[in-house]
Formats: C-alpha cells, structure tokens, sequence
C-alpha cells in the first residue's frame, strides 16, 4: 500500500481541485456515473493484473470484449436460445480464449505479447464477421434481469427500503467483492503466492516444484474470464455495440490502470487495491476534464501525462526511500563499530 | 617472491560504500605493486566484490580515494577504468548470449576495418585467447550455447585480451574444476611474469597459497588484516576472515550406509545421448560426483530432478520405478536439488527469507483448501535460520541482500523445510566463504547421519576427497568409474576425469 | 464483402461496387437498397465497409480496380483530400459519389443530401423543442470526418440564425458559442467509443444545470444521451434533439422522450447507385441526371410522424427478413451515420 | 536468414494461391500497389526493430505518425511557413519524441512499455488539439514536389526513359536503402553489436564499457525519427489526415511485421530482411482477402491467424533443427565411446 501513495496524493489532488472548480462534481448524480465507470474499468483491471504478475501481458482483452459483446444477444436474440444458454457460451467462450493464450504461451513457448496480439485481431475479426458487422443491443426485454448489475443497489432484492442504497452503483459492489476475493487470493492462498514467484522467476519457481505453466494457464484463463465478464458489463450499461470497434483500447486501460496501480510489467508484483486506485483515477480525469471544461481533444493527453507524472513519482518516491534507508544505515553502522572496538 | 617497486601501483584509501541496508564497505584500504598477485579473501559478503567493481569503475564509492601510479583517479565509468589499466572479471557471468564467442571477447573493443567490424581480425584474435585458456570451442559458437564452466572461461579470455596492467579476478575459478583451475593458475604466473599486477579472489584457500604473493583480508567491510607470503597458511587466513578458529573442515563422522534408496538404470540424457549411467546410493550416504566442466554433472542431476525428461532409462526410488517428468514428481519421490546456479534456479532474489525457506513446502498447505498457512511458514521459516545459522536482521529481509553463502543456506533451508530422502547439491559450496562452507558440510554430515542419502557434484578436489563415502567420476557424460573412500586419491580422481585411463570399476 | 449472386450469366452482369465510409449500421439499409437495385437491374454488387478511414478506402478501391470492376459508387471519407485516389477510380471505371460528394473530381453523378443542410434541418428541430430559447450541448463520434463537421456547423448556424456557408468552422476549443437566444455551451468527442458517449453525456447533465437541451449527431449518441437524461430524472426537463434512425431514438419519440430526429434515407442511396452504375456499365448515360445530382433529401422525424417512419422501416426489414440474409432484430436502424 | 524460413515459406504460398485464385492478382497495377504498401509498414518495421532489439516497445509510433501528418499541413499551409520549416520542424520533434523516451527510460528508468504508452496517448491529443479535429489534406501544392516520395521510380529526375520504371513505387526504393543502411549499421558497425548486446544483457554490455543509456537513447531517436518520417509517406499517399483516427494501431502493425521477422521481444534478435518479409506478408494477406473474395470482415482474424501460425512454425523449425543438431551430436558421442572401450 505504501507505493499507491503516489496515485492517491495525485487522486487527491484531482479530485479536491474538480470539486472546488466546478460545485457540480460532487453531486450524487455525478458521483454515481464517476464510481460506476470506475467500477467497470476496475473489474477489467483486476483482470489483467493476473496476466501481468506473472510478467506477461492481455492486448486482446478490448477485443475479447467486443466479441463476448456481441456474441450474447447474437446467440440469445437473433438465434432465440434461452439466456442462460448464451450466459454459458460467453463464459465458457471466455475460458477457452484464457486457455488458449495461456497454453500457447507455456506450451509453445511463444510470447505474451504475440499470442495476444493476434487475439486482438482474431477475436475482433470473429466478431465483425458473425453478425456481418451489425450494431447489436441489449435494448432487448430478455436482458432487463441482467441490467440490475449495472443499476443501483437499491434495485437488488430487500434493498428497496434504504435511500442510501440508490446512490451507490450495484458495479461497485461487484468491484469490491471481486477485489476482496482477488486481494485473498493474491496474498493469502498458495496460488497467489505462486503467481507472485513465478512472476519474478519462473525458473526457481518450477526448481521449487510449482508447476509454473499451469499457475500461468490459471492467470490467463482469470484474466479472460473477467474481461468476457466486464465486456458484459460495459454491453448492458452502454445498451449497443457496434462489433468493430467495441472496446477498442480497453485493454490499454486496463493495463495503464494496473500500471499506475503499482504493478510492474516485469512481473512478481501487484496490489489490487493500487489497481482501483488506476482505474478510479483514470475516470476522475476524465470527469474532471468534462467538469472543468477542458477542451475535449486534449483529453488523451491529459491522462498520458497523468499517468506519467504517477509513474515518475512513483519511482521518484521509490528511490528517495532507497536513499533515506541507505543514510539511516550510515547512522547505525557509524555507531556500531564503537561498540566492536 | 618477485622484487617489487617501492612505490605501489594502486592504492586505495578509506573507501567507504553503503547500500541501502548494508554498509558494504567501511574505510578500507588496500595496496598492489607492480606485477604482484595480491589475494583478497574474506567471507561472504565482505565486501571484495564490492571494492573490485569501485576499481572497475561500475560503481561510486560514497567516500574514500583511490590512486593509481600515485595519481588521484576518478573511476567514474568502466571506460575510465580501462584507460587507468584495469580489468575486471566479475563474480557473475556478464556475458551477450546471443553473440559469438568472439564477439564477446572484444566487445566495446571490436577492431575495425574502414569503419566496420573486423570479424575475421575478431575471429583470429579471439581464438588464440581461448586456447590460452585452454578452452576448445571455436570463437563463433555462440555463448547460449556454452555450460557455466565454459563461459567463465570466455570471461577470463575477455579480461585477458584487455591488455590490462591491473587485472581483477573475482572468484574466477568457482565453477571451474581443477584442470581448468591450473590452467588459470599458469596463466596468471606467466602474467605476473611480464609485469601484470592481478588482485585474486577466491574462497579455495589452496588457490590463493599457490599463487598469492600477498593476502588482505577483509571482514564485515573492513580491512581485518595482511599476511605476506611467510605468514600465509590455512590457518591464519582463516582465523582472520572468521575471526576464530576453524579446526576441523571436513566434518565427517563415519557413515553406515543401509539399503539402496536412489537406483539409476540405463539412463540416458539429451546433452549426451551416447552415454547411458547406471548408480545407486544408498540411505546415510554420502555420494560425490567429479568431473571436468562440462562432463554431464549437472545435466545428470537436472534429470533425477525432473527438469529434463531422460532420453531413456530407469530411476528406482526404494526398489519401486519413478516417472520423473517435472520437478514435482522428483519432490514427491523425496528428491530435492539445490542446483548451481543459484540466482537463477534457487531463489527468488526480490522474495523476502521466509516467502523463499516456505515456497517449497506450500504444498503441504492444502489442507487449508489453498490458503496459506502463515503460522507454520514462520515456524518452519525460524525453525531453518537457527539451525542452519542463517545471518540475516529477520525473517522478512529480501533476500536479494544476503550475502552469498547465506542466500545457499536459504535454499538449503527451503529444502530441508519439507525433508527429503534424497538431497541432490550441485556444487553445494560454490562461491561461498570457508565458514560458511564448513557449517554446510557439517550439516551435510548431520543429514546423512539421520538418514539422507546425499549426492553431491563438486569441482573442487579437496571437497570431494574430504567429504565423500563414494565417488563417481564422469567424463564426457559417461561415469568412467566409482571409488570408494579407500580407493580415493586426487590421482586417481584426475585420471578418470580426464578419461585418461580404461573405464573404472563400476 | 458480399457478391451478391454466383450467376451462371454472371458475365453479361455488370459488377459494380459500393464503398462506405466506414461501419455503421445507418449502412444496413444502404446495403439492402443496393442489394434490391442489383437484383431488380440484373448486376453483381460488391459492398465494402472501410473500418480503418482513408487508408482502408484507398486499398479497397485499388483492390476491386485491380479485379476489374464495371463501376464503383463511393462515400469519399475527406473529399477535398482524396483527389488523387479519386482521380485514380475516375479514369480505371465509372465513377459516382454519394453521401458525401467530391464535385471537384470526375464523378459522373453524385447521390445523396446535404450535410449541413441536414444539420440547419436538425437546428429547427432544437428551436422547435425549446421555442424559448437555451443553452445547447452537442455530442459527436468525431469531428474527423467532413460529414460531422457540416452536420454540426449546420446546428451552430441555424441556433444562431446565420446565413448558409458551408466553409464556416467554429473550432470546439473556442469554448461557449452564445447567440441571442441560442448558446451552443460545447461539443464533446467519443471516437465511437460508446462508453465515452455515455459518460460525456452525463457529465455534460451534472455539470451544467441549465442545460436545455441535448443534440446527438451520430445516431448511437441520442440513445445514450437519453439514458443518462433519465439517469438524472430530467426527461422533459433536458429536451433531446436526435439524428439518424436508431430504434431506441424512434421509440423515444414514440413515447415524447426525445422530440424529433433528422433522418437521411440511406435505401435510396444504396439502391440508386446501383441502379445508376448498373446503367452506366450497359452504356446508358440516360440514367445520369442533367445537373449530375440525384438529391435525396433527409427528412425531419417528430412525434407526429414517427409511426409512420417506424412502419416503413419495418416494410423494409421485414422483406429482408424474408430473404434470410441478415436480421437485426434488437437494432433495426442506425448507429452513426456516414 | 535460416530463421525466416517459415515466413518466406507462408508468404510464397500465399502469393502463389492468390495467383491461382485470382488472374488478376499478378496485375502490373496490383503488384505495384502491393510493393508500395509492403514498403511504407516495412519502414516503420524497420524503425521499431531497433527499439525491440534493445528490449523495449513503442506503442507511440501511430500517434508520433498522426502528429507528424496533422502538423505539416497546420505549418506550412494553415500558418504559411515554408516547406522547408515544416519539413525541420517534423523532423525536429520526432527526434525530440525519440529522446524524451530514452532518457525517460533509461535515467529515470521507467518501462519503455508505459513511457510509449502514455506517449500514444499525449501525441493523439495535441494532434487533435491543435488543430481541433479538423481534417488536414495534403492537396496542396505545396506538397506536390514531396508527393514523388509516394509516386513511381519514372517520376524520379532521369528516370522518364526506363518503361520498367513505372512500375516500381519510389516507397520500395526507399525502403531498399533504409534496409540496407539499417542491415549495415546492425550487423557490421560497432553501434549495431552493441544494440545487440545490451538487448540480452544490458548489464554485461555496460560492463563492457558499453554506455547503454546512450545506445539505448539512439534506438528509441532512431525508431521516432522513422516513424516520424513514415508518417509523412503515409500522409502523402493517403492524402487526407482525420487528426483523431490516422495512424491507430500503425504501431501494432509494426510490432507484428517486425516479429514475423524473427525479432524477438525480449531483445537482442531481429533481421531487417526478415522484418521486411514481415511486413509484405501482412500486405499480401490484405490484398488476398480482396483478391479472393473472403469476407472482408474475417481480415483482422486471417492476419491474426496468420501471424500466430508464422511464429509458431518458426518456433517448431527451432525446436526441429535443436533437436537435429542434439541426434547428430548424439552419432559423434556414441561413436567415440566404443572406440575408447
Ligand atoms: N547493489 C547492491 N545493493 C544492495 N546491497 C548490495 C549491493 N551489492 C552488494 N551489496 C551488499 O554489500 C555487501 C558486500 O557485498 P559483496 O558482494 O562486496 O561481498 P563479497 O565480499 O564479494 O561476498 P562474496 O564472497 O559472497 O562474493 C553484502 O552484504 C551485499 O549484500
Ligand atoms: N540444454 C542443453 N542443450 C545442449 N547441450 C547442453 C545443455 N545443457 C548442457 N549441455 C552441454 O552438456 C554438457 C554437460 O553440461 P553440464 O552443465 O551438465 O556439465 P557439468 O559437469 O555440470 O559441468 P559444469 O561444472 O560446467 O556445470 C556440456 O558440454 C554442455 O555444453
Ligand atoms: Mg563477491
Ligand atoms: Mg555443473
């Protein structure tokens, strides 16, 4: 948690700094819309933290949304399956793609980074071309059960009665169950401290008898498996989806949110706590940047440089520990040696 | 004993470096004149490998001053380093894989021809430093594909084609075997012969009695002492580095070896499939493997660990076949391998001494449906730095700042943390301090006194004639043949190893 | 692509192409409507959606020159740029325009509306809804493209009573656009991401509490507007000016939620331009009007007369259906339009 | 070149199927649109190798690509500089872009992954701001001199007589010096070894007296000022610029050509002759779509599919010829044993 100290005096600053700019920002409403975003781009996060703890990255999962998108009302409203039938076949979809990438990946020994390259490409290829590149929708009364979990609490069973519970997105709730469960995984079961060795080094991980590419398949097949989960998400709140382009990107948020939550690329470390953080700052800026008035155009470099300025003081902070450490040092072994002699 | 000038070469002067949690070194000085060899020893951690790569100019030291023919330098880069004359072999191997032989020989220095490489200059050159060293491969092989034993040869062919007048040797011969170590040992006499002085590090004491002009001794980041050539012997050079003495080295108690536990049949191996090893060993028994770099130890202990599949062949653990297709199967055969390279295979540098002493034992946590069992991790975890002696502030420090010979004992301990019955150590005592060395050969007999069977590979003479009940020797992938301690002898040992004679016994 | 037929005649059949400016659905209909004029005048169509701009166009119109084609009928994506490309079909195979035209090029014939027409069309609409006079937000995919940047200059201009001049551009960076009863308080940008559509709408409902009403250019837009107007209980409150024909739009205007729409009439483009090319290729130059301009209007869609639309589309779709090509059941019409 | 051997093999069979498939495939016109666009992503293959051979990325290049093709145009025909100042003022911030990579990377020691991906982000939105979204044509004749960048070999100064001439793109000639400059400066000068070196191992290079950080500073210069420069070929040939859209994904179209060719991620491998094959193959396989008759919607999954069986057959060749090399050794080592027996 210390090294999330960066992005959260950041969060901070753009948060305090909106609010005094514009009286709106903090508005229910506002706040509602600002933490179901930040939800739905958090669950992907969390997703791909999986991928990049073991030191390898997702590019496809913007892609793998775009098509698990567009596959459920193809299934369910063009070919009039039952839902559930559709829920299974994205899922079971979902798990295949992780499997896929992941078997790929340890088996053949090809890189992350191409596998799931040419996923990005194959999956939105699939997409475009089984609905013939027409927009799908969720527009549909088969879904509206669905749609709850992108509403608010307050329409969850036996929650009708409190007021408060209309202002906090059922997403959110969702974001933290699978953040707790994520967090336990990660840092209290054996898999998760797999992960975390295997991610800083295989080799003496698989000398330890971990059986390091199955951990690797689990990662992906995790990461995919929320991502198809949040393409679902994303699909129901945004209620259409144009298979070509749905998506598109989602896979460079979610990985810059786990970037700037503290995760390295290199591997072997991840807080998921840091992840909310990215994803929640991500979507505060652009907020921010509709709120203040920003021009429009400038919002994408806006967040790159944000998410530069993160990373820069996080490796600033970093390093000053570092030093700070190193004088304390000098101070003890100055000490000692009088004691020795 | 050569005649050395009266005015040193180097000298360096109250050199402080700190790292964050560590002060590395704290006021050293040392001196080296003209063509001497100038051992520095000192246990794990002491602070030589830091000080050599101040003079290589890789790192800054904080304070301090160091001259070179009486002129304060500033080594702020490896480049001003080599205009100064100084070179450095590194402890660890610092070598481009994906280049030639040659092409890491001379890299940062490649001779051109009209602005461009001048391979076949390269090519010539470089040949002729590795047969300096003795090592027969031709320069444009490419280093991926070379055992350890045969890059650490490349790295001292590099240090040699440097022309230096300083040249550092940071423990060059921890994972050459003997033949390759006289070798070396030619060389740097002829070295100092035309006037090359060479600072030698190393932890095998006989080494540095052979060539050493003089000694310093380092400890804890301080000068702890100098002995010239008269003074030197085992003992002092010990009792300075350890700061008491260490009577008796080679601890062995004797062993009476019980049933066969570990049987190898017909096994053949990817690296030499023309050779098919058969062995046992048996419980309480402690079993050394020799060989030259490059004969198959390793590959031969990878195999029984399940790293490698084995071409073909059998492995019988206590009479009953095992398949051996990952490190998992080995491990629930009851076979732990504490392998050679130890940073790549053996620990987790950036883990801290508890996450690495548990990793191996997390298995066992399953009863608690997958969580981690935290009390039992640091009772194993405390339980393994008391008995093994491991020196470090607590069970949380990151290991990657643990010296050498701790970091050994912390994947010793991850393995004895789930008791094996067969313990496989390859070069269980490579780059690691005399202390350090004796506690692990201690424990080496403590083990195989409970019952262990043990099989270690060592390239170092004294180890294998002072540790093991039996010996294998292998030569080019092959055991050319086994002797009991009666039959043990450096002789014969070389002679097998060098596959000299007609197969051994077997 | 689509051939749309593998007739054993196909030689004495002319195969013409019709390109897009990119993937909407607002295509869907073109499609259909080329898809009847080829089986209605005996030719091959050949239907190609760019999904990557200017450099998708340019390699799928050598691609079919390079097949050999009988006539291709383009939606140039930046015609004041393209001339070479254009330039380059024109002297290979007939050449026409539609949607968007390229008068400077040697088109034989373009097919379609106008633009900024269409947007001053849109711009009567707002008044209509908020006859009092407002503050106005426009929400857009991009700005890129020529046709969204006429379509909302056509808004700005009639709101603010100017007199017609396409080459006026007032930049989104110049901030708030305030005219005597009209202020245009921002254009926002979604690059079709539709998450993006969302969140900038309702943004654009928390942060200003004036906001009087809401224009969506591209047709996923209004849909998503309408949401978030809900989202906030404003409906009625914050009126919503729509273009294009997305279902969710049309059933908003069924129910008074949105006041009315602009809608283009993307069959007829499809099925002229293949009726025209189809003609071309026989060497009937009759089929190409005097002026070269087949103008099909765009229409304005209101509560009055949305029914009306809506049993039309379904004709349309229904037919289609029929065929068992493609059914787009949940989404019959429309996303952003070319 | 041994190592290429699965790509060349796919892109003959490709090229040879599309011929049979379509007549008109081996057109003089197809194959001089084929050979243009082949050269334009193979220069800025070329650019990004020397950045993947050091180990890093540049997910920048699309929107150094974009920017560079918005500001032209706003330079010299919306604020009327010269040509000239506008050619400098490109050329000038693709390498100031190149630099500002490196140091970041290589003094402050951040991920070349995040750095360009914040890149991508902060180039699209001042290419955008700038000129507010509007579209930039390069109609102009001011450009017309440039356009013969992107014309035929016969528009060359003494070229007119050479009938063949006409049917080899100026792009392709480009493409042939930078190949052959960039194969030189790789394989033969000292520059090229060390890229080479401390791609594998940066510390060993630096041990070496290598000063990495300004090798590694070059390769990310050497990688914009390309990109920079294919940007404007590219802006030439498609003559229009959408400041919001052009250049997208151009560099995952680098990345994978560059792949294809045999770089590896993980650095110290690449061939440019193998990067340009890389990139024909992408090309082609564009171009056979349409030539074929496939669905144009299954482009993205083909070229993905493809890639992915590129990799995999040259990962099998390696595993193939280790395991040849590993039987033949095995003949020598058997043989010699009886003998000494
Ligand atoms: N880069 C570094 N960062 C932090 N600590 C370091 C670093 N390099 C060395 N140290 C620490 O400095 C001390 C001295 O290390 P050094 O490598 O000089 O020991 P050594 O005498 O060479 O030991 P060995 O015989 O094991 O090679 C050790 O405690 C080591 O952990
Ligand atoms: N994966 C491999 N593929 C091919 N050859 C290999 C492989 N690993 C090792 N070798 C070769 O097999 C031989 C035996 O290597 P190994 O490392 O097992 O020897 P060793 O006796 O342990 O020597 P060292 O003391 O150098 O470790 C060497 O010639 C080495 O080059
Ligand atoms: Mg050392
Ligand atoms: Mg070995």
């Amino acid at each position: 948690m210390k090294k999330n100290f960066g992005i959260l005096g950041i969060l901070l600053v753009v948060f305090i700094a909106t609010a005094i700019g514009n009286p709106n920002f903090l508005t229910a409403y506002n706040m509602f819309n600002l933490l179901e975003r930040a939800s739905l781009y958090g669950i992907i996060g969390i997703g791909v933290a999986f991928v990049i703890i073991t030191g390898g990255i997702d590019l496809s999962i913007g892609s793998l949304i775009g098509l698990v998108a567009t596959l459920l009302p193809f299934i369910v409203v063009q070919q009039s399956f039952p839902l559930a039938v559709g829920l299974f076949a994205i899922f079971a979809l979902s798990l295949c793609v992780g499997l896929t990438h992941g078997v790929l990946i340890t088996r053949l020994k090809l890189q992350p980074f191409v596998v799931t390259l040419c996923g990005l490409m194959i999956y939105r290829g699939i997409a475009r071309w089984i609905v013939s590149d027409k927009t799908m929708g969720y527009g549909n009364e088969t879904f509206s059960g669905l749609k709850v979990m992108v509403g608010n609490l307050s329409q969850l069973p036996g929650m009708s009665g409190f007021s408060w519970a209309k202002h906090i997105p059922v997403a959110f709730l969702i974001l933290l169950v699978l953040g707790v469960i994520a967090s336990v995984f990660l840092n209290k079961t054996i898999y998760g401290r797999y992960l975390l060795a295997l991610g800083r080094n295989e080799q003496a991980a698989r000398f330890s008898g971990i059986n390091t590419s199955v951990m690797i398949i689990i990662a992906y097949v995790i990461c995919s498996v929320i991502s198809g989960f949040g393409g679902l998400l994303f699909a129901l709140d945004y209620g259409s989806i144009q298979p070509d382009s749905f998506g598109n990107f989602y896979e460079l948020y979610a990985i810059a949110a786990a970037v700037l939550g503290g995760c390295s690329l290199r591997g072997g470390e991840g807080s998921i706590f840091g992840i909310i953080l990215g994803a929640a700052l991500m979507r505060l800026l652009m907020n921010s940047i509709s709120m203040l008035g920003i021009d429009d155009q400038l919002e994408p470099a806006v967040i790159g440089i944000v998410i530069l300025i993160g990373v820069m003081v996080d490796e600033l902070v970093k390093r000053f520990a570092a030093r700070r450490r190193a004088v304390k040092q000098a101070k003890v072994t100055t000490a000692l040696p009088e004691v020795d002699a | 004993m050569n005649l050395l000038d009266n005015s040193p070469l180097l000298i360096v002067e109250s050199v402080t470096k700190r790292f964050p949690g560590v002060t590395a070194l704290n006021n050293v000085c040392l001196s080296l004149a003209k063509g001497e060899v100038l051992a520095l020893i000192g246990e794990n951690g002491a602070g030589k490998s830091t000080l050599m790569k101040i003079l290589a100019g890789v790192q800054m030291p904080d304070e301090g001053s160091i001259r070179v023919n009486g002129c304060p330098v500033r080594l702020d880069s490896v480049q001003t380093a080599q205009a100064n004359g100084i070179a450095l072999i590194h402890q660890e191997l610092n070598l481009s894989g994906n280049l030639s032989i040659g092409d890491n020989i001379f890299l940062g220095r490649e001779p051109l021809r009209s602005g461009l490489i001048d391979k076949k200059k390269i090519h010539i050159e470089a040949q002729s430093f590795l047969t300096l060293v003795g090592l027969d491969v031709s320069a444009d092989v490419l280093v991926d594909s070379l055992s350890i034993g045969q890059q650490q040869l490349v790295e001292i062919a590099r240090a040699l084609s440097v022309d230096a007048k300083i040249l550092i040797m940071d423990e060059p011969t921890s994972s050459l075997s003997q033949h390759e170590t006289e070798r070396l040992m030619e060389v740097v006499k002829d070295l100092r012969g035309r006037g090359v002085s060479v600072i030698y590090i190393s932890h095998r004491l006989g080494e540095v009695q052979e060539l050493a002009d003089r000694v310093t001794v380092f400890r804890d980041g301080k000068n702890a002492g100098d002995l010239v050539r008269d003074e030197m012997n085992h003992d002092r050079m010990v009792q300075l580095m350890v700061g008491r003495d260490i009577s008796q080295f080679y601890v062995r108690s004797p062993h009476d070896a019980g049933d066969v536990v570990l049987e190898v049949k017909d096994l053949q191996t990817a690296a030499n499939p023309g050779c098919y090893l058969n062995f046992s060993v048996r419980t309480r028994e402690i079993v050394g493997v020799a060989g030259l770099v490059g004969a198959g130890r390793t590959e031969l202990f990878e195999v029984l660990f399940g790293v490698q599949p084995a071409l073909s062949g059998r492995v019988m653990v206590d009479g009953r076949e095992v398949s051996l297709r990952s490190p998992r199967d080995a491990i629930d055969a009851g076979i732990a391998l504490v392998p050679e390279d130890r940073k790549q295979q053996g620990i987790i540098l950036e883990m801290t001494v508890r996450m690495n002493i548990g990793l191996a034992g997390l298995r066992q946590h399953k009863k608690k449906a997958g969580f981690l069992n935290a009390t039992q991790e640091a009772d194993d975890t405390s339980a393994m730095i008391e008995r093994l002696k491991i020196k470090t502030p607590d069970a949380g420090q990151v290991v990657q700042y643990l010296s050498g010979g701790n970091q050994q004992k912390v994947v010793l301990g991850k393995w004895l943390s789930i008791a094996p019955r067969i313990l496989l150590l390859d070069e269980p005592t490579r780059g690691i301090d005399v202390g350090a060395k004796q506690e692990i050969y201690g424990l080496m007999d403590e083990l195989a006194k409970k019952g262990v069977s043990i099989l270690f590979v060592s390239s170092e003479m004294e180890e294998i004639l002072g540790m093991s009940d039996r010996t294998l020797v292998m030569h080019e992938g092959q055991i050319t043949g086994q002797l009991v301690r009666d039959e043990l002898s450096e002789e014969r040992v070389m002679q097998l190893a060098t596959g000299n004679v007609a197969m051994g016994t077997h | 692509s689509q051939n749309s037929s593998d007739n054993p005649e196909a030689d004495a059949r002319p195969k013409v192409a019709y390109i897009t400016n990119g993937i909407a659905s607002f295509w869907t209909f073109a499609e259909k409507g080329a898809k009847d004029a080829a089986q209605e005048f005996n030719a091959d169509v050949n239907i190609q959606m760019p999904a990557n701009g200017v450099e998708d166009q340019k390699r799928i119109c050598q691609d079919l020159l390079a097949q050999g084609i009988d006539g291709i009928a383009i939606s140039p994506i930046d015609p004041d740029n393209q001339g070479d490309l254009l330039t380059e079909i024109g002297q290979r195979t007939n050449m026409i325009t539609h949607d968007s035209d390229a008068p400077g090029s040697e088109r034989l014939c373009y097919i379609g509306m106008d633009n900024y027409t269409a947007g001053r069309m849109c711009g009567e609409l707002v008044k209509e809804a908020m006859p009092e006079g407002g503050s106005v937000m426009i929400f857009v995919g991009r700005l890129g493209q020529a046709n969204s940047r006429l379509r909302r200059q056509g808004v700005i201009d009639e709101l603010l009573d100017r007199e017609p001049d396409e080459n006026r551009y007032d930049e989104p960076s110049a901030g708030v656009i305030k005219g005597e009863k009209y202020t245009i308080l921002d254009t926002r940008t979604d690059g079709f991401d539709f998450g993006k559509a969302k969140a900038q709408a309702q943004d654009a409902v928390a942060k200003y509490d004036d906001l009087g009403c809401m224009v969506g250019l591209f047709a996923y837009n209004p849909p998503l507007m309408l949401d978030a107007v809900r989202e906030a209980g404003k409906v009625g409150k914050i009126k919503i000016v729509a273009f294009d024909e997305h279902d969710r739009s049309l059933q908003a205007i069924n129910d008074k939620e949105i006041y009315g729409t602009v809608v283009q009439n993307p069959y007829k483009y499809g099925y002229e331009s293949v009726r025209v090319l189809a003609g071309l290729a026989r060497g009937d130059s009759s089929v190409i009007p005097e002026n070269k301009i087949l103008y099909i209007p765009a229409r304005q869609i209101r509560n009055d007369n949305v029914a009306a639309f809506q049993a039309e589309l379904q004709r349309l779709l229904s037919t289609e259906e029929s065929e068992g090509t493609t059914n787009v059941v949940s989404e019959p019409a429309g996303d952003e339009s070319p």
